[in-house]
């Protein structure tokens, strides 16, 4: 095996972790408000990422270089989003617009008004 | 632990002693024949996409005549040869004859290693890109034709096939590639993992040959760049044959999705071919100059900041494509500032024959061909980055000029360069000097007759991937057909001196000169092997001493130092 | 640095990317129509969440596994092994109920671009989970001889980053309605 | 360069080219340095007898200096070049101008269809002049143009204005233009567009107020329905 044993943290310890962050995202849609379920839902995701990563994957007994190169994938899809969203995520921008979408989101809002009443 | 699993596996390997053809040339684990596997084929992919530009040239320089061994070039045909041609030129002759086979065959000579950590996934690398390219090759012969939509593959053109008639053509096509990335990623592990971790005692970051570290970074750009057209892949594929919508705009999909996706890997991608080349051009100028590499460590930053700058780019593909104006100041900006790492990177090559002391051999010429009609591609492209140049020139024939002036330095002039350079030790025997310089006479001069007429072309508003241009008034002029025939005779001259070299290949091989170890004089550890190294290299893996470049240290009696002498 | 946890990582490297790909795609559109937000309220967060609960306690037993690993004891490791198996087998007859029940109601891939990316998204993750789990059943039958103890650390950082990548992926497809 | 072989017919068209002859001075001077360095640099230090090559590391500051100072200047020429392209960009693609006329440009597999105001001045109107593979334009005039795929991705170029634009399906996308001169070129489709992509030429007609005005009155809806209502008029 490797040289040096590695660090085992106490794995049931994080598995309740997990489940608790499972718990309290499950909770937050729960809530109904919006907003509180975007924050506990995706803030839950990364944090259960980071403590897997962390005390599971052992990222950081891994050479210097593979959490850079994580970092950086990451980084890059990030720079993708940014890179493509002007366009594709947008119904209009300058000089341009996606009838269709517009259309779409009209007809969204007028059957959502509609529900309203 | 990994040393001595590799180190086990391989020895496995030794202990059949004499072993069968099959299992010593067709389906070897040993990086050299695996090498030699993927170079070979790029070869023979290289002779087809040829051919292809060859049918294509014919119909553009006397349209509608009957082309000699392909006959009649019909609008169909037009449209799936470009496409073909532009796909196998860059998939499957540049990756795997630049990056895959010189790759494999050189990473673990030069690191001093016995072969790949991983000799069966090196194997299966190669089995699925074999792969890849059968279905390439029966996607042409298939109800409908070959996928005629460009490289570039844009839906809803590629999506439907309503629009582009060749249904199972255009998903044979997609197969093809995305298995071809499969082959590379797997091989692209490999090649990293064995040069971290498997170097020869001695051998620190700044002791690696230059080709060994391009191709690690451009391993490591292809793996991070290649994901989300990947991804693409599998939507695009879904698009075609189950009838999703993800590229759809009348669906609530949209078209310009799939452009960011393919050039967020398909700029990335020209850096991914174009850095094995530039490895192996320091290489080969530092041998035949006698000189040391002028500021190693500038040359490693320079690659790190065009891998980094590689990947914000890529939307200069798409100035014109409907993106939102606004971005293209952006990656005008970005664009811009790629060219000084590369610019860099020439202007120390260029450094470096200072002082030396130059014999023009037959691979020392490639190599600084390489060079000189690389600057070319390289000034060219600063019309295409800048924003407001690029709305005249996109899509016509000053872009077609331009990268065919980075790609075929990269992927034809860097292959005779290096197959020229380590001919000896792959095959034992020395190339004949006189027919290479006539093969590299008559393969250069041609090159610039081909494509100067399609930058002035392009200049007088020439548009790409039209079949005959007698439809527009204003590009059927006298002048303007007698550059489109003097482009394609030049290429016709230039296809027939490629004979040159498969007769000096073959008749090196039978007739050659003895090479011994080590006939160039060289440094780097593959010339302390065997030519050609036996299975598992070295009887006695080498130990590391110095740099790869010390060439005319002061003091000493020979003009090189290898790097496995002891001080 | 072993060479197995390098390649690995390489290989989780190389995913991150083509699931960054899909995700990203995604949530520019989730984020440009509004109106998605009817069709994902079809989607159903306690498979969901119950699918999330899986996945975890099977990739305790990895960490179990892993350990026993390391100390050298195969037959343990082996059967920590086959618990992981059992939950990724859990995992993917759950999903198979659930798109069954989707598809009988009416949601296809191709009903609308919502429903195209959250089977392509969904779809894709599965099938890691299914070479995660031939994966894990060879290494387990290796680790019950004693052979190659070293591939259950590597198949371990595997199966976290399939975890991984549903962690974003249920709250994406199931509570962001 | 480009006036040589095309000449300039849009208000654009000048800061197009003279953006390209700018980068052509800026790059071209580079490009000859390189080379005609890299060429004397193979012919003086080729092999000679008796002569050692030089050892030099490159790693000393007044070593690097040959390659920091050419590194500068090609970080000034590209500020410069990227000053400029932005402007030319800014003008011809991001700002635009108040229209006098607009049109409507609607590519499909393989033809392009063209949508003129009539004598009422606006499109979309039962008045529009309707026509395939031929534009019909003022000279001095500032045209908006609305750009439409019915297919696939097409795309819309007029060389001789220095105009590029891709018709995306899905998409209106609006640009602008002003001819300077009279004549016939041609418009082509950039984007490959399928098996007739070669076969997708069309002509934008330059004309004069008064030859456009007359072009007008023969193909207008409504003036043919006055002309036609004439007659019984004067009877």
């Amino acid at each position: 095996m490797s040289e040096e044993h590695m660090h085992h943290p106490n794995y049931l310890k994080i598995w309740a972790m997990l489940v608790g962050l499972l718990v309290v995202s499950v909770a937050g849609a729960m809530v109904g408000i919006r907003v509180v379920t975007l924050i506990t839902a995706f803030g839950v995701a990364c944090v259960q990422a980071y403590l897997v990563a962390k005390n599971c994957m052992h990222i950081g007994a891994a050479r210097r270089f593979v959490p850079y190169l994580v970092a950086t994938a990451l980084v890059l899809m990030l720079l993708f989003f940014s890179g493509a969203a002007p366009d594709v995520m947008k119904p209009a921008g300058v000089n341009w617009v996606k009838p269709a979408w517009q259309e779409a989101a009209v007809e969204h809002d007028v059957s959502l008004h509609e529900a309203r009443h | 632990m990994a040393e001595t699993l590799t180190a086990a596996s391989s020895h496995g390997e030794h202990a059949h002693g004499e072993m069968s053809f099959w299992s010593k040339y067709v389906f070897s684990t040993d990086h050299k024949v695996v090498g030699l596997q993927y170079m070979f084929t790029g070869i023979f992919m290289g002779l087809i996409g040829g051919f292809m530009a060859y049918a294509f040239r014919m119909q553009l320089a006397f349209p509608g005549v009957e082309v000699p061994g392909y006959g009649l070039v019909s609008p169909v045909d037009y449209n799936a040869l470009v496409t073909n041609h532009g796909t196998i030129m860059i998939f499957w002759v540049a990756m795997p004859v630049l990056v895959a086979a010189f790759g494999n065959y050189l990473i673990p000579l030069m690191v001093g290693a016995d072969d790949m950590v991983f000799p069966r996934l090196n194997r299966l690398s190669y089995q699925v890109f074999l792969l890849s390219a059968i279905v390439l090759i029966c996607s042409f012969f298939v109800e409908g034709g070959g996928f005629g939509g460009a490289w570039t593959a844009y839906p809803p053109l590629s999506a439907q096939s309503q629009y582009n008639l060749t249904p199972l053509g255009s998903s044979l096509w997609l197969v093809a590639v995305g298995l071809e990335f499969v082959a590379f990623l797997i091989g692209g592990i490999n090649f990293i993992t064995t040069a971290m971790n498997s170097r020869a005692p001695g051998m620190k970051a700044y002791d690696i040959p230059m080709i060994v570290w391009m191709i690690v970074v451009a391993s490591i750009m292809f793996m991070a760049s290649v994901g989300p057209l990947l991804a693409g892949a599998v939507m695009l594929f879904m698009d075609q044959n189950i009838g999703t919508a993800f590229f759809d705009p009348d669906r609530g999909g949209d078209p310009i999705l799939w452009q960011h996706l393919f050039w967020f890997f398909g700029h990335p991608e020209v850096y991914v071919v174009l850095l094995p080349a530039t490895g192996l051009v320091a290489d080969i100028i530092t041998v035949f100059s006698r000189k040391k590499l002028f500021a190693y460590r500038t040359v490693l930053y320079t690659v790190f900041a065009t891998g980094v700058l590689s990947f914000t780019v890529w939307a200069h593909h798409q100035f014109v494509a409907g993106i939102d104006p606004r971005m293209a100041h952006v990656f005008t900006v970005t664009t811009l500032l790629i060219s000084i790492p590369i610019a860099e990177m020439m202007f120390v090559y260029i450094a470096t024959l200072y002082g030396g002391s130059i014999t023009l051999t037959t691979p020392m010429l490639w190599a600084l061909a390489f060079i000189a009609e690389f600057l070319i591609g390289g000034v060219t492209g600063v019309f295409l980055g800048a924003s407001g140049a690029d709305i005249y020139f996109h899509d016509t024939y000053f872009v077609l000029a331009h990268f065919h002036y980075t790609f075929f330095p990269i992927a034809i002039i860097g292959f005779y360069a290096g197959i020229s350079f380590w001919f000896p030790k792959m095959f034992g025997k020395m190339m004949n000097e006189t027919l290479g310089k006539i093969h590299f006479w008559g393969t250069v001069i041609p090159f610039n007759l081909i494509f100067i007429p399609l930058f002035v072309l392009g200049a007088s508003g020439q548009h790409r991937r039209i079949y005959d241009f007698s439809h527009f008034p204003n590009l059927s002029a006298p002048w303007q057909q007698d550059l489109r025939i003097l482009a394609t005779s030049a290429l016709l001259v230039m296809l027939a001196f490629q004979s040159v070299f498969l007769v000096n290949f073959v008749w090196s091989l039978w007739k050659g000169r003895k090479a011994g170890k080590n006939p160039w004089k060289s440094n780097t550890l593959e010339w302390t092997a065997e030519s050609p190294p036996p299975h598992g290299n070295w009887s006695e893996l080498p130990t590391v001493y110095r740099g790869p470049y010390e060439y005319g240290v002061p003091g000493r009696d020979s003009d090189y130092w290898p790097q496995n002498e002891p001080n | 640095m072993p060479t197995g946890r390098l390649a690995v990582w390489m290989v989780v490297v190389s995913e991150i990317v083509v699931f960054g790909g899909v995700l990203a795609s995604y949530i520019m559109h989730r984020l440009a129509h509004d109106a998605w937000s009817v069709q994902a309220a079809h989607t159903n967060m306690w498979i969901g969440a119950f699918n999330t609960f899986v996945l975890l306690t099977s990739s305790l037993f990895v960490a179990f596994a892993h350990k026993a690993a390391e100390e050298g004891d195969g037959v343990k490791a082996s059967n920590f092994l086959w618990m992981t198996v059992a939950g990724g087998t859990t995992f993917v007859i759950v999903k198979a109920l659930e798109w069954t029940s989707e598809i009988t109601a009416g949601y296809t891939i191709t009903s609308s671009t919502f429903w195209s990316f959250y089977y392509t998204a969904a779809g894709l993750h599965a099938l890691h989970v299914i070479a995660g789990v031939v994966i894990l059943m060879i290494i387990a039958m290796q680790a019950r001889k004693q052979m190659e103890l070293h591939r259950v650390e590597l198949i371990g950082i595997y199966w976290y980053f399939v975890e991984i990548v549903w962690f974003f992926l249920f709250p994406l497809l199931y509570i962001a309605k | 360069m480009i006036e040589r072989y095309l000449p300039a017919a849009s208000t654009y068209a000048g800061e197009v080219d003279f953006l390209i002859n700018l980068i052509l001075v800026l790059v071209g001077s580079c490009f000859i340095v390189c080379e005609v360095v890299f060429f004397w640099l193979i012919f003086r230090f080729r092999k000679k007898e008796g002569v050692a090559p030089e050892y030099i590391t490159g790693e000393l500051k007044s070593h690097k200096r040959w390659i920091t100072i050419p590194h500068m200047v090609v970080l000034v020429f590209d500020v410069i070049i990227v000053v400029f392209a932005i402007k030319v960009w800014y003008d011809v693609k991001q700002d635009l101008p108040p229209a006098d006329h607009t049109v409507r440009v609607v590519a499909q597999q393989w033809a392009w269809t063209f949508a003129h105001p009539g004598l009422d001045g606006a499109i979309d109107t039962a008045d529009d002049i309707i026509t395939v593979d031929e534009l019909h334009v003022k000279v001095g005039s500032l045209y908006h143009f609305r750009l439409e795929s019915r297919d696939v991705i097409h795309s819309f170029s007029v060389p001789v204005f220095r105009l590029k634009q891709d018709a995306i399906p899905g998409r209106v996308i609006t640009g602008w233009f002003e001819a300077t001169m009279t004549g016939t070129w041609d418009i082509q489709c950039t984007e490959i567009c399928g098996i007739g992509h070669g076969l997708m030429p069309a002509r934008i007609v330059i004309e004069t107020p008064e030859q456009h005005a007359a072009w007008m009155a023969q193909k207008s809806p409504l003036s043919i329905a006055a002309v036609t209502a004439a007659p019984s008029a004067e009877e």
